[in-house]
């Protein structure tokens, strides 16, 4: 991102910018899902679409997870480059196996003869009353998967920027956007720009402690960097940004530096995606360790409902903020 | 309308619509003033629904519901105090806080659990009803649905085994037309989805879902006929949600006005009332104390509800495991 | 039999299923004496299906796959050799050994791939349909399945939606009467798979699946239908493997020896070559020469598998990602 | 298990075994599954159970893995205690709604009102050309659900008493049986035991590195060891046993004792449980460590067909050998 002009619009935008781009640009683009074409999305991250491009390139979807997922591969290999909208996360455990077994695996089965350009939107992320069903960031379930891509972005000009890539990939990229965010504004660079996959990003330099933080865990993180500055504890915030592919010397170049390691993701945390990030950077840190690498998720337990329930369980800017304290004490 | 109907029983019927919809106000309002967490999805406009089909249980049996459930737990007697406390996520809620509106599952009543995955209720409804096979305990269960969840798997794989092992079971489609924005039409072929009986080799039937009357007898032949042992039957349901899908959809881009209004026009508690004033089943008065009493025991569920503490956050933690 | 038909129209025919049959005899033979890896699904007795329904199609054409896909594959003109070596897990396979007897995928000819989930071919065919449809190629797609596959939610979801946008499909259903071990008549009540046709508004056909002609001509009226952009047709072939589920299943437990006698009996090359015999379309020694040379062929296959090396282990590592 | 008198009984006879023991013990205990019935399962695992216990308690499903975990589930919470197969853990991807959004978060959802007694058998491992859709070992998936508990047994004494606690256990559990192992005999005790969840195992004690290995990797583990005991290094194996819940314990005081931890487990190793295994017990282990600790899976690559690529991407004895030699080097 080296534009200098910049403009405000939210996530949402975001979203339907980056797609709108993309489906002018080529017209095999397609975009189909449940509610995506004459509401333009359950949260309004596609609207004007299919107005601009039509009934059957922005489709709105019978409620078929399987059969939507399913038919993007087919329509994938055979030439379209489709964008398949899974309206939470939770819901892509009724599409894992045209997830996992189908588009993750084509192409190797077929020795490298076909290519799935598939782009699977989904929404993670608690904190809106959701409940048990809606609230889940099952980045974990795709990231183990080899064969997909798995991006996590943060702000809206991250979003913009990746989401471009993942629809020019000819992988399946499972893309993951943060519900809590698409009436959020950002700054975002005016004109055409691209962010590839697998390349962390340093969103804040520091020297004490390495926070390696997820999607709008990356903001959480960068809220507590602000104030753990204060105390004069400079800690240096990444954006992993993107699972699969893994940067992980950017994150063995920092916590070389920082002795500390700090891992949060909004996944629950355990067989969360946090361990891994811990253990893939493990025999590259280890003897420049000061203090046990420590992560922060969504506790293990189900979304309740009730606010009063469900804020205690998701990681915020102040839990990040007390156990980045607590690590970098000397 | 049949002669043999008691106006006891008649006045039930109205009592538990009216009941519904006095509900759905509240919650409404609710929403609206910040005091309700997250949505609902509201079911003003298809109580003939879950008031005709619950009419026909007995106390043993079982209903599978769905993400706009309200209406259902109503209909089957659930307490409105427990229910309105849940769904503003207080701790005197039928589930501690931790359901909301979209998830309130208590075997109390029977009441297999609301859902929050479109057609998720289904296979679990039909599981109830291999228990009640297999136990030979002769309950019933009545499988409630939106029209756009038949399009779900789900519905599918149940529906098949249902028929296959003659389940005792009766699976209830409320066709409103759309999924979301999504208007039913545009995704779906078939116009009576009682069509895809068939498919099962299942009887199915389409009906008006908005005369509480033939709802009631329909799925009546229908439990009746899955008690026996006969196993399941299909029923649409043709009716219309008033309001947007969930409270904070305005519902205007996807449906005309002169659709809402004609559908309107066919309110089941307005065409009810008048068909039972018009054979005098009962009079004027009768319902105006009925609908008073109603919006006064609706009126001490809000209370109840805004006076229920929030759970402690510790609770949080508890009733993962058991 | 039609006095229009050519006899090297249906001498192809015949030599099809003879090449599927004799394919799928070596394949046995190669489990048997143990240079097979893992298991592969026999055709043998379903032939007549592959075969009439790939002769409907043009080259730019598409067919969808199943776990029993060798006959589909050699149907639609695929290298008996490639597809030899592959299922020996051999470097010179279609997919250099990483796909074996059950994902074979090859866009050479149109074959979107044989799946070793249970319809999970079925909305992959679907979407190859909804390309077909929205860049107006005019390419149609043949979706093969089990019997047992139409159970799955998959078979549901793609039905639906090809019928509602009237996509230019075939599903063509291979009701072998059996899934593994389990009857179909036991896990599902509808007699005639074509029924659930009307589960979607769409056309739906059960035929004898062991009659090449009748396939052939069922099928074309349905690919000619969807080409022509009236939408999709479900098909229901009857027919029967004549071994077990797969090369290591003597599939004695759950069927029994006169059911399999009788279908034994109808076995779609010896009833299409009587009649062509019968009817004088052709002589007994054009069949035995055919033969001859189809046996060759596939010996040759066989031998060029044989030879072919296995895959370096670093190609584990290759066509994860483009 | 302190019976002194044993059998030798295959892991598939050790399945059958428990099933029929709590078959006989409670009439609310059913099995269905594809094939599970007339042929006694695709594993022969359940032979001679509907033979004894009729069609409606011992029933072939048609093949709707969504529909069949589903009706578990209500079949659970009206009183039963189904067992449902799922022949390949590959496809549980098409029952994950019900597994993870119903099954694990319907007692939670009620505030503890209802119980989920539901146990779902599933087959993990490769090993046998089955390929990219039926090798998988999707053991990450499930543990990361709070609400589930996730049982990956070792030998066929292990197992039996491990399935028959899962049987009687009130919540949901995933036991996950490895496909390789069906035919092998084990050694199992005679008569009625069980195993309780959430106690792991020392098989083999050592001093020089802790091995902790899940399902079959436990055997290849003390393969590994019994190599390494001849080199004069004695390795600790710990068996897991749980998943969910699991216990740390165990592990952390062997580690303080070794200084090392290898995880072996054999799903694909990135996002795996193994990375995990490792987070959880960093905090207490941290300065005990000589060593990094190291993880062994599967490589993250789809399962390829032909046993020349395959047998090379999966860890087996060999590979176990030499990554603990390297890491027990002083
Ligand atoms: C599996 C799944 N997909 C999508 C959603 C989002 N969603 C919630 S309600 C709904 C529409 C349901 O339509 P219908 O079944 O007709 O019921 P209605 O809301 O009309 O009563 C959708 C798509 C969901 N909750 N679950
Ligand atoms: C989703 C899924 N479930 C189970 C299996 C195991 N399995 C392989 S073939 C088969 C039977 C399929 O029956 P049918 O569709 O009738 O095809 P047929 O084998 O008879 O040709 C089963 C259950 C599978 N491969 N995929
Ligand atoms: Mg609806
Ligand atoms: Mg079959």
């Amino acid at each position: 991102m080296t534009q200098d002009k910049f403009k405000e619009i939210t996530y949402a935008q975001a979203v339907a910018e980056a797609i709108d781009e993309e489906m002018a640009r080529d017209e095999n683009v397609i975009l189909m899902g449940e509610d995506v074409g004459i509401i333009g999305g359950n949260f309004k991250a596609t609207v004007g679409l299919r107005d601009k491009y039509g009934d059957w390139r922005v489709k709105d979807s019978p409620i078929s997870e399987l059969g939507i997922v399913g038919l993007g591969v087919g329509a994938a290999i055979t030439g379209l480059r489709p964008i398949i909208e899974i309206m939470f996360s939770d819901f892509m455990s009724l599409g894992m196996d045209q997830i996992a077994n189908q588009a993750a695996k084509i192409r190797y089965m077929s020795g490298g003869q076909v290519k799935v350009p598939l782009t699977i939107r989904t929404t993670i992320g608690g904190g809106r009353s959701s409940a048990a069903q809606h609230s889940q960031s099952l980045q974990a379930w795709v990231a183990h998967i080899p064969g997909l891509k798995v991006v996590v972005p943060s702000t809206a000009a991250e979003l913009k920027g990746l989401l471009k890539t993942a629809i020019r990939d000819d992988n399946p990229v499972i893309f993951m956007e943060h519900k809590m965010e698409y009436n959020k504004k950002y700054s975002v660079p005016v004109g055409e720009y691209t962010i590839p996959l697998g390349q962390a990003n340093i969103v804040n330099e520091g020297d004490r402690l390495t926070i390696a933080a997820t999607s709008s865990m990356v903001m959480r993180s960068l809220e507590a960097a602000q104030e753990l500055a204060k105390d004069n504890i400079y800690v240096e915030v990444i954006d992993i940004r993107t699972l699969v592919p893994f940067d992980k010397q950017t994150i063995i170049d920092s916590v070389k530096k920082t002795g500390r390691l700090l891992i949060v993701d909004e996944g629950h945390l355990s067989f969360g995606v946090g361990a891994e990030i811990g253990m893939k950077v493990m025999e590259d840190v280890f003897y420049d360790l000061d203090y046990p690498m420590m992560r922060l998720g969504t506790e293990d337990v189900p979304f309740p409902f009730s606010p009063a329930l469900e804020f205690p369980i998701i990681p915020d800017t102040k839990k990040i903020y007390q156990k980045s304290k607590e690590m970098a004490r000397q | 309308m049949k002669s043999s109907y008691q106006e006891n029983f008649l006045t039930n019927l109205y009592a538990t619509m009216f009941r519904i919809r006095e509900f759905e106000e509240q919650v409404f309002e609710l929403y609206k003033i910040g005091l309700m967490p997250g949505l609902a999805h509201l079911y003003i406009g298809e109580e003939a629904v879950a008031t005709g089909a619950c009419a026909t249980l007995e106390d043993k049996d079982f209903i599978g519901s769905t993400h706009r459930g309200h209406g259902h737990l109503i209909a089957r007697g659930a307490d409105t105090k427990k229910m309105m406390a849940e769904i503003l996520g207080k701790k005197d809620g039928y589930c501690k806080g931790k359901a909301g509106s979209m998830h309130i599952v208590t075997l109390d009543k029977g009441i297999l659990g609301a859902n929050g995955v479109v057609g998720g209720g289904i296979p679990i409804a039909t599981g109830a009803a291999y228990m009640a096979k297999i136990k030979d305990t002769k309950q019933v269960t009545i499988c409630f649905m939106g029209d756009s969840a038949t399009n779900e798997g789900s519905f599918h794989e149940s529906l098949n085994m249902a028929a296959a092992w003659d389940l005792p079971i009766v699976y209830v489609i409320e066709n409103n037309l759309y999924g979301i924005s999504v208007g039913l039409k545009r995704v779906t072929k078939v116009a009576d989805l009682s069509e895809r009986a068939k498919a099962y080799g299942m009887k199915g039937l389409s009906i008006d879902g908005n005369n509480v009357l033939k709802v009631y007898e329909t799925v009546k032949e229908a439990v009746d006929y899955a008690r026996e042992g006969n196993g399941p039957t299909l029923i649409e349901c043709k009716t219309y949600r008033h309001k947007g899908h969930h409270v904070g959809d305005p519902g205007l881009e996807y449906r005309s006005r002169e659709e809402e209004d004609e559908w309107k026009a066919k309110c089941p508690l307005i065409c009810f009332k008048e068909a039972l004033l018009k054979e005098k089943k009962t009079t004027k008065k009768a319902i105006a104390d009925l609908e008073t009493s109603i919006v006064q025991e609706i009126k001490e569920a809000v209370e109840f509800a805004k006076n229920s503490p929030y759970p402690d956050p510790s609770e949080a933690f508890e009733d993962i495991y058991s």
